[in-house]
């Protein structure tokens, strides 16, 4: 039990936090929201620093990571509020690609660790909501290879992937867990219409539609739902992260800002009430630490155990990024509301990472679902 | 004690909605019940066709050409164009400068400003908060250095709410530095033409242009257009303040967008989820709660027989109110929030929607949202004042 | 749309309050309650006042208030933290008694009336929780005769009283809402079986148990149910006039303690942090008061909307008084907690008025189980 | 980075579970489990039964007789206590005046107290609060004065945990009213049987004898019963506080006690209700996420890289939990919890419960556990320690 960084560890933090403060201030930031929300150069620098290629086993040629150095990155980066698609390619697409059978996997896995390529899980659908087992995108197997219809919303930098993960039904009912298969799709295939769009916190996303595109499968309809769950559940752990980072900075900002406002001739931090709800911040900004730390070092742990724990995470962290991020407003006042001052600009990714990979009404619903008699980190 | 409208205020509402349906133009309602982008012409239209009416000054004694109603009538009016969909009515004109006009102005200025307001014609602008001065508006730097006939003002203003259209602004300046910082404060007319005048806009995070910076750089303005006794502005605002309370809780719009709200969850499939529709409930009886809370402020405001001090309370729950609904609309589309796309704000636009069409402003509103706990005076501040009638 | 009181109700109020504060205080109240929690004296004297005949048709012997004056009577009541049963007499039984259609009744109200009988409602039933719809209890005809057998819960002074209006099944499943009828059964019958305790505001209860007792019809199946939920809405719209009657002296002894006791040489009450949770207290008071109106006035409403209406005002209650409560025992500290100081005893009857007629929960699902498509006062 | 614990803290943990499982009496743990009265004997039969295995001082160090455990043995052995249902280790003695002992007391002192203490055999007070001194601790003002060996001690302490039961009593002193209110405090240990101390029961609310008025009237203290200087007991207490961490949140009990929240609403059929069940898997996120923030203090504790200043947040956050899944499980009863049966509260009654027997105690739990957003420094004091830290 043991909750120190090793000085590997250490070390990534650093530089990953060095290229964020010297290489991703705001301005640069705001140029490349304004541009479109994804920047190829400032992809290449997270690949030169090694990133991409973080959780690739050293086969592959990438590092090998696990989920803590995946946890530092995504810290560092939601400090930055680093707004390309690192989780979703990097941490969730690459997990998907080593996990599944497509001879071409090896491929993208490459091109992903040197920087030049992007896979991302496209998967949520209309009327899905959170539902992992709603799929209505059908794969049929036509002389042998699949072809896939459908459609997929708000796939994250989709404008900027070089293929899709594209959960897809082999066969049952549309809610059904069974049935479901992962399939590779490049985005060059016939078939395959992308529009992209700007998101609310100055990234994007596109739409993705399918219409009797070719697709290889990646895991097969034995698989694919627990292949989900798993994916899922390491996007859970790393939104967690970067939402702790950003709460942290977001914090500092926010006192830096108290300390500095006067009113009636004296800071504002001199308010008690306001003193009251700064501690009320720290005091979620801690438990989501703590739940992030949680989130992270359950990945590894059986199926039930780490759906369980990750959806508890996922309600705390949602929990406290509204708190926080509706707080962090409040108490700078007007200037917190405007597009030029940063503070907004976390509490928009703060309301975004809430809704991703399920919200908070959603994962408390997990959790009720999945309670057992004792409780517990251990239980 | 009655909970009921008397047959006369019946009737009265029954009128109302009547003109309103007939007035009120079907493509505004539809853009005011989508949350959809308003510009200038929605606005002032609507405007205009109250000022036609002689109600867009619809809480003016007849004395000043208003229609004269009572508490009751004044809230029956805005709950019977908050239902209808009508676009609010911009305050600055009809609700804050024109009461302290009639109450403080000379007849001149009653007879050179009011009617003005009244049509819709002239579009005001208020000019209070400065960046150094939130809460503590007494605070406040603008100067105004009387030279002659004329006023000589300099300094900045912010987050003039619409100040892009404004014709005029009512402002407090400085005309003194000598002894509390409230007693050195005048109240101005300003012609927003005037050489000298710079709006500037602030985007807030939702994307939109709806506030902005007047900056004042040796403007003249002829002394005729000072309220009242110089060094006294700070006296004639809190009056307003005072009697700015008109709607202050929103309840009807309130009641307008649980609707909507309503409309959205079912929509997208969690107005059956129990977990989600608890959530509605709830604002379901906060929002019954706060309308009797209205009530009875308005029951006391007609019989004179009690005295109830609850404003504050009333900004405080309203405001609250506001952000949670908007907030549940946002988690209601959940994903299809997320995407910022300009143009699918816009009525009329024929493009793919992601989602559905209504998704499109839910985030930005929740992201708007955030400033009414924090204009109109915050509500720590409003919180202060609570604690004040409540501990004395 | 007025909420003025009449002269009359204003004389009504300054009458009560004047027992309250002159004939019930402290001292008094911890004696009957060490004695049991029920004083007849106590209750001659209400009968003194005339309020045990509030409600009750002048035909009957009464003065034919309505729920406007059963308000005004429990706030001042709820003030004064008065135990004896007085909605559970005077307000529920005597609605019931009136509405009913046994020759007996007649007799039992003017009992009531004059002070010297009481009736009460025993519908609680283990494993019912707040449903009325859940009787186990059952009535046989016996020759033209109903005997019941069954057991009854928490009947509020139940040692206390003359007779019990019983809830019991002449026909349908346990949970059926058809097949309910009410019965008379007075204490002495054979088979009736009472054991009476305290309760933890201070006042009393009993168990019932009927065993083949005797009982008169009182409402017939067709009615039974729809009668419980007009009793149940007509003790939800006494216990909200109770408790805004709690908080309001519970607040005024909390701000006398606020500006009174000092720490770090000032009074408590200088406390910015102190200062805004007396704020949100007083909000929750106010909107407890406006719910309190608005379940009194809409007593008289179609079915329908009342059973709605007063779903509404008991959650908006419930989350008042226990925010008040709760924060009220905080802002005193450690005095709060204690046995011989009022407030913790404010917050007690607080707490078991919550749970009355339905809980928070319960009625949230009410609420939610009736919404409509349009909001407010008068949807 | 390790959420486990190694093999040999796993062993550890067994160890302590296996002597907790052969030593706590089944009587003891059902009552514990069921939220019963305990009576004096149980109690302090319990830390005589730890005494003798030389675990009732189980923070203490080697030197002084303890076994020297680190932070997460020390953890682990409150964890296996609290899930078995032993009660709660009175800490005034082991927790409380022992390490100042061990810090400030001379040897003979030491020598003196320290194994009463640790054999479970004399049981302390502690006599810090005042009534006109509750958040601000320094304000106290009961007297000791200086004749010859002897201090007379004049003045009232209040709140005093199980006083009644208490053979010795810590007891922060004024010794001079110069300078600061700090500097004049002094730190005595005192006889409770020393003539003129009287011992007054204040019943809680929840009609339960559990704290008391400690009065003094001219109690002779010998002077070789002062711990350090005069005038220096403040810094004693404070340097108590800093280390009086050790299960400050009570997370393990949480723990407990959501198993049994479970059980009661399970069996009284709200397990199944998604709405009550929702609260319940509320409150298990709060208790995980409160068990790791307690973890990462002992991992920082222990490998002494990481300083975690939240010794604040573990209480207000753990009190915060104590009073919602008391709530709860008055609420899962609901009528059932209202009686006030007091003999009922007793294990082994053989009356007829109302409703079921697990609901007797359910509202008294409620009520009592108001205090603990109360006690210990009130919530509101620890905000402001909290807010120091983070806003400097």
């Amino acid at each position: 039990m043991d909750f120190d960084y090793t000085d590997d560890q250490e070390q990534l933090r650093d530089a990953v936090r060095r290229w964020v403060d010297k290489g991703y201030g705001f301005e640069r930031r705001m140029g490349i929201a304004r541009a479109g929300g994804f920047s190829k150069e400032a992809w290449g620098e997270l690949a030169e620093l090694g990133l991409t290629a973080l959780t690739i086993s050293p086969d592959a040629g990438g590092m090998g990571f696990g989920p803590v150095e995946s946890m530092v990155v995504m810290e560092e980066l939601g400090r930055g509020l680093v707004l390309e698609p690192f989780a979703a390619v990097a941490l969730v697409a690459t997990d998907l690609l080593q996990q599944g059978h497509a001879p071409s996997a090896a491929l993208w896995l490459q091109g992903i660790a040197e920087g030049k390529e992007r896979v991302v899980l496209a998967h949520q659908e209309r009327a899905a909501r959170y539902r992992l087992n709603h799929v209505t995108t059908r794969a049929e197997n036509v002389g042998g290879n699949w072809v896939i219809s459908g459609a997929k919303s708000v796939v994250p930098a989709g404008a900027h992937a070089g293929a899709f993960i594209v959960p897809a039904r082999v066969g049952g009912a549309d809610d059904d867990a069974q049935g479901i298969a992962l399939f590779l799709v490049s985005r060059g295939e016939a078939g395959v219409t992308l529009r992209g769009y700007s998101t609310q916190d100055g990234a994007c996303a596109a739409e993705l539609k399918l219409d009797k595109a070719a697709g290889i499968e990646l895991i097969g309809p034995a698989d694919g739902h627990a292949a989900l769950e798993r994916a899922q559940d390491i996007g859970i752990a790393a939104a967690c992260a970067e939402a702790v980072g950003a709460m942290d900075k977001l914090v500092a900002i926010t006192v830096e800002y108290m300390n500095t406002r006067k009113q009636f001739g004296v800071p504002i931090s001199s308010f008690q009430a306001l003193r009251h709800r700064i501690a009320d911040v720290k005091m979620q900004l801690e438990l989501a630490r703590s739940m992030s730390f949680f989130a992270t070092l359950k990945l590894g742990a059986p199926a039930a155990e780490r759906r369980r724990a990750l959806s508890q995470a996922k309600v705390q962290l949602g929990q406290s990024m509204r708190f926080v991020g509706q707080q962090a407003i409040q108490l700078h006042g007007g200037i917190g509301v405007t597009m030029e001052y940063a503070a907004g600009h976390y509490f928009k990714r703060l309301t975004m990472l809430e809704m991703s990979f399920g919200d908070t009404m959603h994962h408390l619903g997990e959790v009720s679902a999945r309670m057992q008699d004792t409780a517990g980190v251990f239980a | 004690m009655d909970l009921n409208f008397t047959p006369e205020q019946q009737a009265f509402r029954e009128e109302v909605r009547e003109w309103v349906g007939a007035n009120l133009p079907k493509e505004l309602s539809h853009k005011v019940h989508n949350a959809l982008r308003l510009n200038k012409a929605d606005l002032q239209g609507w405007a205009r066709t109250l000022g036609r009416k002689g109600w867009h000054g619809w809480a003016w004694p007849k004395q000043f050409g208003g229609p004269g109603w009572d508490a009751i009538q004044r809230h029956l009016f805005e709950e019977e164009c908050a239902l209808a969909g009508a676009p609010r009515i911009i305050p600055f004109g009809p609700v804050m400068v024109a009461p302290v006009i009639m109450a403080f102005g000379n007849p001149e200025q009653q007879k050179r400003f009011l009617p003005g307001i009244m049509s819709g014609e002239v579009w005001w602008s208020q000019g209070y908060s400065e960046p150094g001065s939130g809460s503590d508006l007494a605070s406040l730097k603008c100067r105004a250095e009387r030279k002659g006939d004329f006023y000589i003002v300099n300094g900045q203003k912010t987050w003039t709410t619409l100040g892009q259209h404004g014709d005029w602004i009512f402002c407090l300046v400085r005309t003194s530095t000598e002894g509390k910082p409230q007693t050195g404060i005048s109240f101005l007319l300003i012609d927003m033409k005037s050489p000298g005048i710079t709006v500037r806009p602030i985007i807030t995070m939702d994307g939109e242009h709806e506030v902005n910076e007047v900056w004042f750089d040796n403007v003249e303005v002829p002394a005729d257009q000072l309220i009242g006794e110089e060094n006294k502005g700070w006296t004639y605002a809190k009056h307003l303040l005072a009697h700015e309370r008109t709607n202050i809780a929103d309840v009807n719009r309130a009641k307008r967008e649980l609707e909507r709200l309503k409309r959205i969850a079912k929509a997208e499939g969690v107005y059956e989820d129990a977990r989600f529709r608890d959530q509605i409930a709830q604002v379901e009886v906060d929002i019954v709660a706060l309308e009797m809370m209205v009530l009875r402020v308005l029951s006391a405001e007609q019989s004179g027989k009690q005295a109830l001090d609850v404003a504050a309370l009333l900004k405080i729950r309203g405001s609250e109110i506001q952000q949670r609904y908007s907030e549940l609309m946002m988690l209601a589309a959940g994903p299809y929030s997320t995407p910022f796309i300009e143009e699918a704000m816009e009525a009329g636009w024929q493009g793919d929607h992601v989602g559905a069409a209504y998704c499109a402003p839910l985030a930005g509103t929740y992201f708007n949202m955030r400033k009414t706990t924090i204009y109109g005076g915050s509500n720590e501040v409003q919180r202060n004042i609570v604690s004040q009638v409540v501990l004395g």
